[in-house]
């Protein structure tokens, strides 16, 4: 398990070392961030002269090691624009966007178990139906669209809910809302494959031959099965849910990283966007750790060899 | 004479993720001559199938040497496994997963002559036509795909396709295996007819003796990756030698409730090892009723015993039949 | 005689065509009775009907699953869980598959039993000797998958035994098992019928286990009952052309090798190939008229022995 | 089925139970206001006053700090911290310095504040965004006890407009905490001091007490980052927000049928103009570009699209600057003579590439491309992220397109900061070079003469109405949403001054 | 929803259909120029008469050109954004599993590798961040699409290809002598296609939803031409205003998303046997 475990942070390091240098090149292959700091008037001479003093006029590859030299001794650097650390800047907003994925997490997985056991279970049922016209449809509307007649709908119209912005958990329920729709029908969809998959397998029968209820054999032997590819899916889903905060948090005014990751491209804010990518991927890397433990948790077969 | 085929000291070891590697064979070896049949006996996990696997380099040995029709397998490069397959062709178990769903029945057996620049065109589909003929289907049937045809005739198929090149060696992985009682005997059949017609040399691997000495002139027997005996037939069912064959054939049912019933009862104890962490000594020696400490402790040598080869320190002890 | 379980003109249809149709027999405590055919013939469909644990498609049409007299096709899903298990119990072809890979075997053996947890667990230790496993206290925390194939199997029969039932459907228990496993279950199987009284049902395709441990066999096949007889004189004196052909199709010890087998002409017929007549006809050698038009009866050749044939007088 | 059944009914009940809990009050109306509100579409940037000037962070930190100068509601430069100045020389300005200023840890506002500030933002280590617009200043003294002297490179006629943003902060301060410290913890002298500061979330600004200028009209004011224009208004109409800043002249409409809510929208120095690319493709023909302003329906452009929260301009200037031209005509809106002109030059059909990026409004784009392809041409928009499109705007006149919108504003009010940048030769914006325009103004650049600099702008702005490097469209309004009960004049340099503000 | 060919999959099958018809027939059958502005009648309601320009059934948008002909003429944009860019990473991620799966070894560590680094940045950044570098217009829009999603077929492929390979038949193709490309081409890829089509049907929808999501964020198709999702952020700040500009495209495109997901998970249930009984 531990070597196992050693294996997968070898290959995250990989996999973020890739992330980093795809990130950098296609940043810097975008443009430098001169021409938005200066004044409208600047001349031709003033920018080169800033561009010069940001670095940004060393060759690539230079600044590239610059960078990482920064990285190793653990100094994510200053945001260009806002002349700040960037650990601060990112400190600032990854509870919100912990908030929110959490929040998302919840309706997405509340339902979308849910859904996809019925589904499985009363296959081929009207219910089995509606539950998919249900899931489907939250994730077949564009978010700003749904987005906004929300905060209309609640906001506005009956007031129940703050129309935008951060103030506790009333506020957090129509972004959760808008974007865990669209993991919703991911978990429903493999739920429901899972459980069809194993409800298929001899092990169910012989349970039902030994006196158990299908409901029983989906409680008791079922779920912990079927857990292990709806796990592997929920680890995945993360990473969907920080790229479909992006236009959530936008809409809401909901202070997240993905918010702070558009706004920091359109800045070309490197250092900033380049640490949301790092922090992206790192909760990429401890999802799937964990989904790790989860499976070894739950399957005796991980657990118990090695 | 040269043999067909020469299976000498052959090692195959799977290296497992964690732990020792699977030791699927371990030191076998056996000869195969022109118009012979060779079976291989043994129960799952024994290596019978790696060992035919091995002999057209479908897995690497690890070490010995195979030698097919005086070709070396080991180290072969890409055109001499061409060329090695060209001789030696196989029949898998399960005709339902041995054919491609998505391909024609005529393309699949026409694969061989067709990506072997043999044949293309029209004579392609007439040499295709005369095999389907031959085991029994007909030449329309190879414009059809494989699940349009019963588990029996895709066997037929898979054979056909296996004699395409004309194979101076066909090996039958439990080919019978996968099949319903009433269709078994119709493969067999054909399978004995071809191997005469053809005058191929065969090595059938099975885990059926009574299938076996059915089809079979010499028989092997193997266990956890090792030969335990290995003899002409008729001296293999009436005389065994080797505690273990003895043994299977005690556990084989008999289709005959006087027979089956009348049989002394002594089956064996226990499981089989894994092959990963092979017993020392002889590897049989958990499970045999003769065992004794020597057995434990030194791997009984490969000897001749008559017409007989064994691997067993107490071989002479054998019963009175 | 008692009898354990009585099934009468079972009829299973799959989108409207029979495919267990009419099949009926019965076991007595402590007997073994095979239900031996090939695949497609129903054998496992009647073994899921008799537990009542059918695939949704297939619907029951018609007949009567009498177990210790009482008659449960009509009993509620409530009633039948406190059936299955108790009184009827089955096990599988794969026993490491019909075991849940993530919980001990000890607990589903337990699950099965209906007993609270203390007193179980002496139980399931207990019922796990009996059915030969070594070591039953370390046994029983364990997992299906640190258990071989064999070892699982006796688990199962442990589960299904526990309870006491009365009748144990075994569905293809050796077909995954090696031949020496496969012949230590068989015993294991034999013994546990004769000590307890269990009637078990045996599915099976292979005429050797029928042959080693079935005192009656019903040969089935495309869905109805070819031949219905004690063991030893349906092997020595079939009665329907299909057993005949079928016992002289296999390779057996004794005979020529490479001569040419007996064989069976064609294969099985799909259900919707079904015709209005005897289903052999198609690979029979004495198919007439008559056979291509009428289901021939299941008749009394000799004592306690059936046959379903209109030339069964040309075997004798 | 019962565990099947009761644990869906257990999943039901949370899931329902959760949206139970949300029936919170809406946000109620406190009696006396003490808290405002404001929505703003970007967060503050930096809270240095000399390290971003874009208008969200000016919004906010302008209430921290005080100005050298600042203009009144009617748009004149009168003295903040400077209480008068004079020009001792073309190049040298003497300011006197107010000595009842405080900053808000209780030192007071010096000279030697004054000079700092100067220095700090014109040394080019400190890279400051903003240096271009001051870096005609060569030195600054403190020459005397309440007196500043500042020294130009050359005269130059804009170097108050520009004062207006420069902040003044405090010396000792930030020589003790360090720049990144006073950016996060920043100390003022204005109305208002920094209370919270959440990235991306929200600034809460509250009173100083003692302030010089007066009491500030409430107690705390809450800036959040809201970027999306719907729900900003969607804020305001709910209660959310008492005041929110950039709306659109559509939404400005429809608050107009919202009785708790009213509409703040003045005439800003923001000109809405058309780039025309003198130097590249088909537009480098004169006839072309003329055609184009022909082509150019601008008072139907206001009527429809921006709900006449705009006015039409004749040049690249608004009114409220310093030089904007009275007696040039601006070009005919007349199709027909426009498509004869393009069939003269030949370029009918021609292709022209319309760069623009979502910061800018997109039907008007939209609507242009439609006047001029009705007149012949082929416009084809290329909408990139605004770091491309500035990228590209910038470059060689081959990558700038034939046409590009925009909103210019240099936060001076003068010409100087509109039509030399846009078009004198040599500039990055400029895709044009007319040495006659670049002489007239260069002359406006050094002259402090008022009357003379007038000339020079008119003469200027005559060659560019022949030469067409540019059309300008129209006079932006800045267009704030605010509750019905807030008192508050919005100014055409966007300055938000929560002193102005009142709540009735 | 069980495999079988139902009237329900029939409904599907025949809406996706008309959605196609109406896509390829869009430029003969939209009542008006859907580029066409009137400025004087924008922001008009369904149903709107104009004794000039005739009747705007759906109304108009922002600058006054008529919804129905834009939607009309959006399912053109939106169905070949998302067929086009469904097949560029169904090709692109389908070979590299397929390398991976049959080859493994180095090739298999390095692209999924590769595979990891891609899905390890939120799609919608990386979108972003390649049209910032390679610069708007619809082929790229379709690159971009495709560049980001790729890694999703490549898992599927790879994971198929790796089970695909272990199949007699694929060893039988050895022994027949067949040469890699043969293999994977004749033998593999046939057999994993349906998993991959499976995939490819969700994608499908999703990738016209990223259109809409990269279209609010101004990075869509190129005005003035229209998709759903360009029509649909152009209307955002009209939701309550103009509620016909975000519903009717609102509509199409919720239709066809659903339509395709439910296709999808109808071809999955087929493809999986065991899917199919109990």
């Amino acid at each position: 398990m531990l070597r196992h475990i050693a294996g997968r942070v070898g290959q995250a390091i990989v996999t973020t070392f890739g992330v980093l240098t795809l990130v950098f090149f296609l940043m810097r292959l975008s443009g430098d961030p001169t021409l938005l700091l200066v004044p409208q008037g600047a001349s031709a001479h003033q920018i080169a002269i800033l561009r010069h003093q940001l670095g940004f006029d060393r060759p690539l590859i230079v600044q590239y090691v610059a960078y990482l030299r920064q990285l190793l001794q653990g100094n994510l650097g200053m945001s260009l624009v806002q002349r700040m650390p960037v650990a601060s800047i990112l400190g600032s907003r990854i509870p919100y966007t912990t908030e929110l994925a959490a929040g998302s997490l919840v309706v997405a997985v509340g339902i979308g178990i849910p859904a996809g056991v019925a589904m499985a279970v009363w296959r081929g049922s009207l219910l089995e139906r509606s539950l998919a016209a249900l899931v489907f449809a939250g994730q077949s509307m564009p978010t700003f669209w749904s987005g906004i007649l929300m905060i209309l709908l609640f906001g506005v119209v009956l007031g129940w809910l703050p129309t935008s912005g951060v103030a506790g958990l009333p506020s957090l329920i129509m972004p959760s809302i808008a974007l865990g729709a669209l993991s919703m029908a991911s978990f429903a969809r493999m739920t429901r494959i899972a459980v069809l998959d194993e409800l298929s397998r001899d092990y169910v029968a012989a349970a039902r031959a030994r006196g158990l209820s299908l409901g029983a054999a989906v409680v008791r032997h079922v779920a912990r099965n079927a857990a292990i590819p709806v796990v592997t899916v929920a680890a995945l889903e993360i990473g969907n849910l920080l790229a479909g905060a992006v236009i959530v948090e936008t809409v809401f005014a909901w202070p997240g990283i993905g918010q702070l990751a558009i706004q920091a491209i359109a800045a070309r804010d490197f250092l900033v966007v380049q640490a949301i990518v790092l922090f992206v991927s790192f909760v990429f890397i401890v999802m799937n750790l964990l989904a790790d433990v989860v499976y070894a948790v739950i399957d005796p077969r991980i657990r118990l060899s090695s | 004479m040269n043999p067909v085929l020469a299976v000498d000291g052959l090692v195959v070891h799977f290296p497992a993720r964690h732990g020792p590697p699977v030791r699927a064979v371990d030191g076998v070896s056996f000869t195969v001559a022109e118009r012979e049949t060779l079976g291989l006996v043994g129960e799952s996990g024994c290596g019978k199938s790696t060992v035919s696997n091995a002999i057209v380099g479908l897995v690497q040995p690890t070490g010995g040497e195979v030698r097919v029709a005086g070709m070396p397998v080991r180290g072969a490069d890409r055109r001499t496994l061409r060329e090695i397959r060209a001789k030696a062709q196989i029949v898998f178990q399960d005709p339902a997963t041995s054919l491609n769903p998505r391909m024609t029945v005529g393309a699949a057996i026409g694969e061989p002559l067709l990506v072997r620049g043999l044949a293309r065109g029209r004579e392609l589909r007439e040499r295709v036509a005369a095999l389907l003929t031959e085991v029994g289907l007909r030449p329309e049937h190879a414009s059809r795909y494989p699940h349009q045809f019963s588990g029996g005739q895709r066997q037929r198929i898979v054979i056909a396709r296996a004699l395409a090149l004309r194979p101076a060696l066909l090996l039958c992985d439990e080919p019978v295996s996968a099949l319903d009682v009433s269709v078994r005997a119709q493969i067999l059949n054909l399978l004995v007819e071809l191997q005469q017609s053809h005058a191929m040399a065969c090595l059938f691997v099975s885990h059926d003796l009574a299938v076996v000495r059915h089809v079979c002139d010499r028989v092997a027997v193997m266990y956890l990756g090792h030969l335990m005996e290995l003899a002409p037939r008729d001296a293999l069912y009436t005389t065994p030698r080797h505690p273990y064959t003895r043994a299977l054939l005690a556990a084989v049912p008999e289709p005959d409730p006087a027979l089956q019933r009348a049989k002394p009862r002594v089956p064996l104890k226990g499981e089989i090892p894994s092959p990963a962490a092979p017993p020392q000594g002889c590897v049989f020696h958990t499970r045999c009723p003769m065992a004794i400490a020597h057995c434990r402790e030194e791997v009984p040598a490969w000897r001749h015993l008559g017409e007989t080869l064994v691997a067993c320190h107490r071989a002479e002890e054998t019963p009175a039949p | 005689m008692s009898v354990a379980l009585q099934v009468s003109d079972l009829r299973l249809a799959i989108g409207g065509v029979n495919v267990v149709d009419g099949i009926a027999f019965s076991v007595a405590p402590g007997e073994v009775m095979a239900l031996v055919g090939e695949s497609g013939c129903g054998k496992s469909l009647t073994a899921q009907a008799l537990l009542r644990l059918l695939p949704r498609q297939v619907r029951q049409t018609g007949g009567r699953i009498l177990l210790e007299g009482e008659d449960i096709t009509a009993l509620p899903e409530r009633r039948l869980r406190q059936i299955r298990g108790r009184r009827i119990s089955m096990i599988f072809q794969e026993p490491q598959a019909a075991l849940d890979p993530l919980s001990p075997v000890g607990a589903q053996v337990r699950e099965a039993s209906g007993l609270a947890s203390v007193a179980a667990r002496e139980a399931v230790r207990r019922m796990l000797a009996e059915v030969g496993i070594a070591d039953p206290d370390r046994r029983i925390d364990q997992y299906p998958f640190e258990l071989s194939g064999g070892m699982c199997q006796r688990v199962m029969i442990a589960s299904a035994l526990i309870s006491r039932p009365a009748v144990l459907v075994a569905d293809e228990p050796t077909t995954a098992l090696d031949v020496t496993i496969q012949a230590q279950i068989l015993d294991l199987l034999r013994r546990l019928a004769a000590e307890r009284g269990t009637a078990i049902v045996l599915i099976t395709h292979d005429m050797g286990v029928v042959a080693d441990i079935a005192e009656r066999v019903a040969v089935m096949y495309a869905g109805r009952i070819a031949e219905i007889g004690p063991t030893a004189a349906v092997f020595s004196r079939p009665r329907h052309p299909y057993t005949a052909l079928l016992l002289a199709a296999i390779p057996r010890l004794a005979d020529e090798p490479k001569s040419r087998l007996a064989v069976i002409e064609g294969s099985v017929p799909q259900p919707s190939e079904y015709g209005a007549g005897c289903r052999f006809v198609g690979r029979c050698p004495f198919a007439d008229a008559r056979c291509n038009a009428e289901p021939p009866p299941l008749l009394e050749t000799d004592d306690g022995h059936f046959s379903a044939c209109w030339h069964t007088e040309r075997l004798a | 089925m019962g565990i099947m059944k009761t644990a869906f009914l257990a999943a039901a009940i949370t899931t329902i139970g959760i949206a139970g809990l949300i029936g919170a009050p809406a946000p109620a109306l406190a009696a006396p206001k003490t808290k405002l509100t404001v929505d703003l579409p970007n967060d503050v940037a930096t809270m240095d006053p000399q390290l971003q000037w874009d208008t969200d962070s000016y919004s906010v930190y302008r209430n921290i700090f005080d100005n050298l100068v600042t203009r009144n509601t009617s748009g004149k430069i009168v003295g903040q911290v400077a209480s008068s100045w004079h020009y001792k020389s073309p190049t040298e300005i003497v300011f006197t310095i107010r000595n009842d200023i405080r900053f808000q840890d209780g030192s007071k506002l010096t000279p030697a504040d004054v000079v700092y500030s100067v220095e700090r933002i014109t040394n080019p280590a400190f890279k400051s965004p903003q240096l271009s617009q001051f870096d005609e200043i060569t030195s600054a003294a403190v020459t005397g006890p309440n007196e500043v002297t500042l020294t130009t490179k050359s005269p130059y006629p804009v170097l108050l407009a520009q004062l207006v943003k420069l902040s003044i902060v405090p010396k000792a301060y930030i020589e003790k905490v360090g720049n990144t410290q006073f950016n996060l913890h920043p100390i003022g002298s204005g109305p208002y001091k920094l209370a919270d500061w959440q990235h991306g979330v929200r600034s809460v600004l509250t009173a100083t007490p003692g302030y010089w200028g007066g009491k500030p009209p409430f107690e705390k004011v809450v800036f959040r980052v809201v970027p999306q224009d719907a729900t900003r208004v969607a804020d305001l109409r709910a209660g959310v927000a008492d005041i929110v800043r950039q709306i659109t002249p559509d939404d400005a409409k429809s608050l107009q049928s919202d009785h708790a809510v009213k509409v703040l929208a003045v005439p800003t120095e923001r000109v809405g103009y058309l780039f025309v690319n003198a130097q590249w493709g088909p537009t480098k023909d004169v006839r072309v570009r003329r055609a184009i302003a022909m082509a150019i329906d601008r008072k139907g452009l206001i009527s429809a699209l921006l709900g006449g929260y705009a006015k039409p301009v004749n040049v690249v200037l608004t009114p409220a600057s310093f030089g904007y031209p009275t007696g040039i005509k601006p070009w005919p809106y007349d199709p027909q003579k426009a498509a004869a002109l393009i069939k003269a030059a030949g370029a009918e059909g021609a292709r022209l590439p319309f760069l623009t990026s979502p910061a800018y409004p997109q039907n008007i784009i939209q609507a242009i491309q439609q006047m001029l392809d009705q007149v012949g041409l082929k416009v084809v928009i290329h909408q990139m992220d605004q770091a491309s499109y500035l990228r590209d705007r910038q470059g060689t006149p081959q990558e700038a397109g034939s046409l590009a919108f925009g909103l210019w504003s240099c936060a001076c009010q003068d010409a100087d900061g509109t039509i030399w940048p846009l078009f004198h030769t040599g500039s990055i914006w400029s895709k044009y070079s007319n040495l006659a325009f670049d002489k007239a103004v260069d002359a406006a650049r050094s002259t402090l003469d008022a009357k003379a600099r007038m000339a020079d702008y008119h003469t200027a702005f005559e060659i560019l109405h022949r030469d067409v490097p540019g059309v300008g469209l129209y006079q932006a309004d800045a267009i704030y949403g605010a509750r019905d009960q807030l008192q508050w004049t919005p100014t055409p340099n966007e300055a938000f001054f929560i002193m102005d503000m009142k709540w009735k | 929803m069980n495999g079988r060919f139902t009237p329900g999959i029939a409904a599907i099958l025949g809406l996706l259909a008309i959605y196609v018809f109406v896509a390829v027939l869009a430029p003969w059958i939209v009542p008006h120029n859907p580029l066409r502005q009137i400025l004087l009648l924008r922001l008009r309601p369904p149903l709107t008469y104009s004794p000039s320009a005739g009747w705007f059934l759906l109304g108009t948008d922002d600058v006054g050109r008529d919804l129905l002909s834009r939607v009309v003429d959006g399912a053109r944009a939106s169905l070949m954004v998302g067929a086009l860019s469904v097949s560029v990473s169904l090709l692109s991620g389908t070979v590299f599993g397929l390398l991976a799966g049959w080859f493994r070894g180095w090739i298999a560590i390095v692209v999924m590798r590769i595979v990891d680094i891609v899905l390890s940045i939120p799609a919608i950044l990386l979108a972003v961040l390649t049209v910032a570098v390679l610069g708007p217009s619809f082929a790229n829009l379709i690159l971009v699409l495709g560049l980001t999603r790729w890694p999703r077929y490549t898992r599927v492929a790879y994971a198929q290809t790796l089970q695909v390979a272990t199949l007699p038949y694929i060893r039988a193709a050895e022994m027949a002598g067949a040469r890699a490309p043969r293999i994977l081409l004749r033998h593999i890829l046939p057999n994993i296609a349906g998993p991959l089509m499976v995939v490819a049907t969700t994608e499908f929808g999703l990738m016209i939803l990223f259109e809409a999501g990269l279209s609010f964020l101004g990075l869509g198709i190129q005005p003035p031409y229209p998709s759903w999702g360009s029509i649909m952020s152009e209307g955002q700040n009209y939701v309550a205003s103009a509620w016909w500009m975000t519903v009717f495209p609102g509509i199409c495109l919720f239709g066809v998303v659903l339509c395709v997901n439910l296709l999808g998970d109808w071809l999955r249930d087929r493809l999986d046997p065991r899917a199919q009984s109990r």
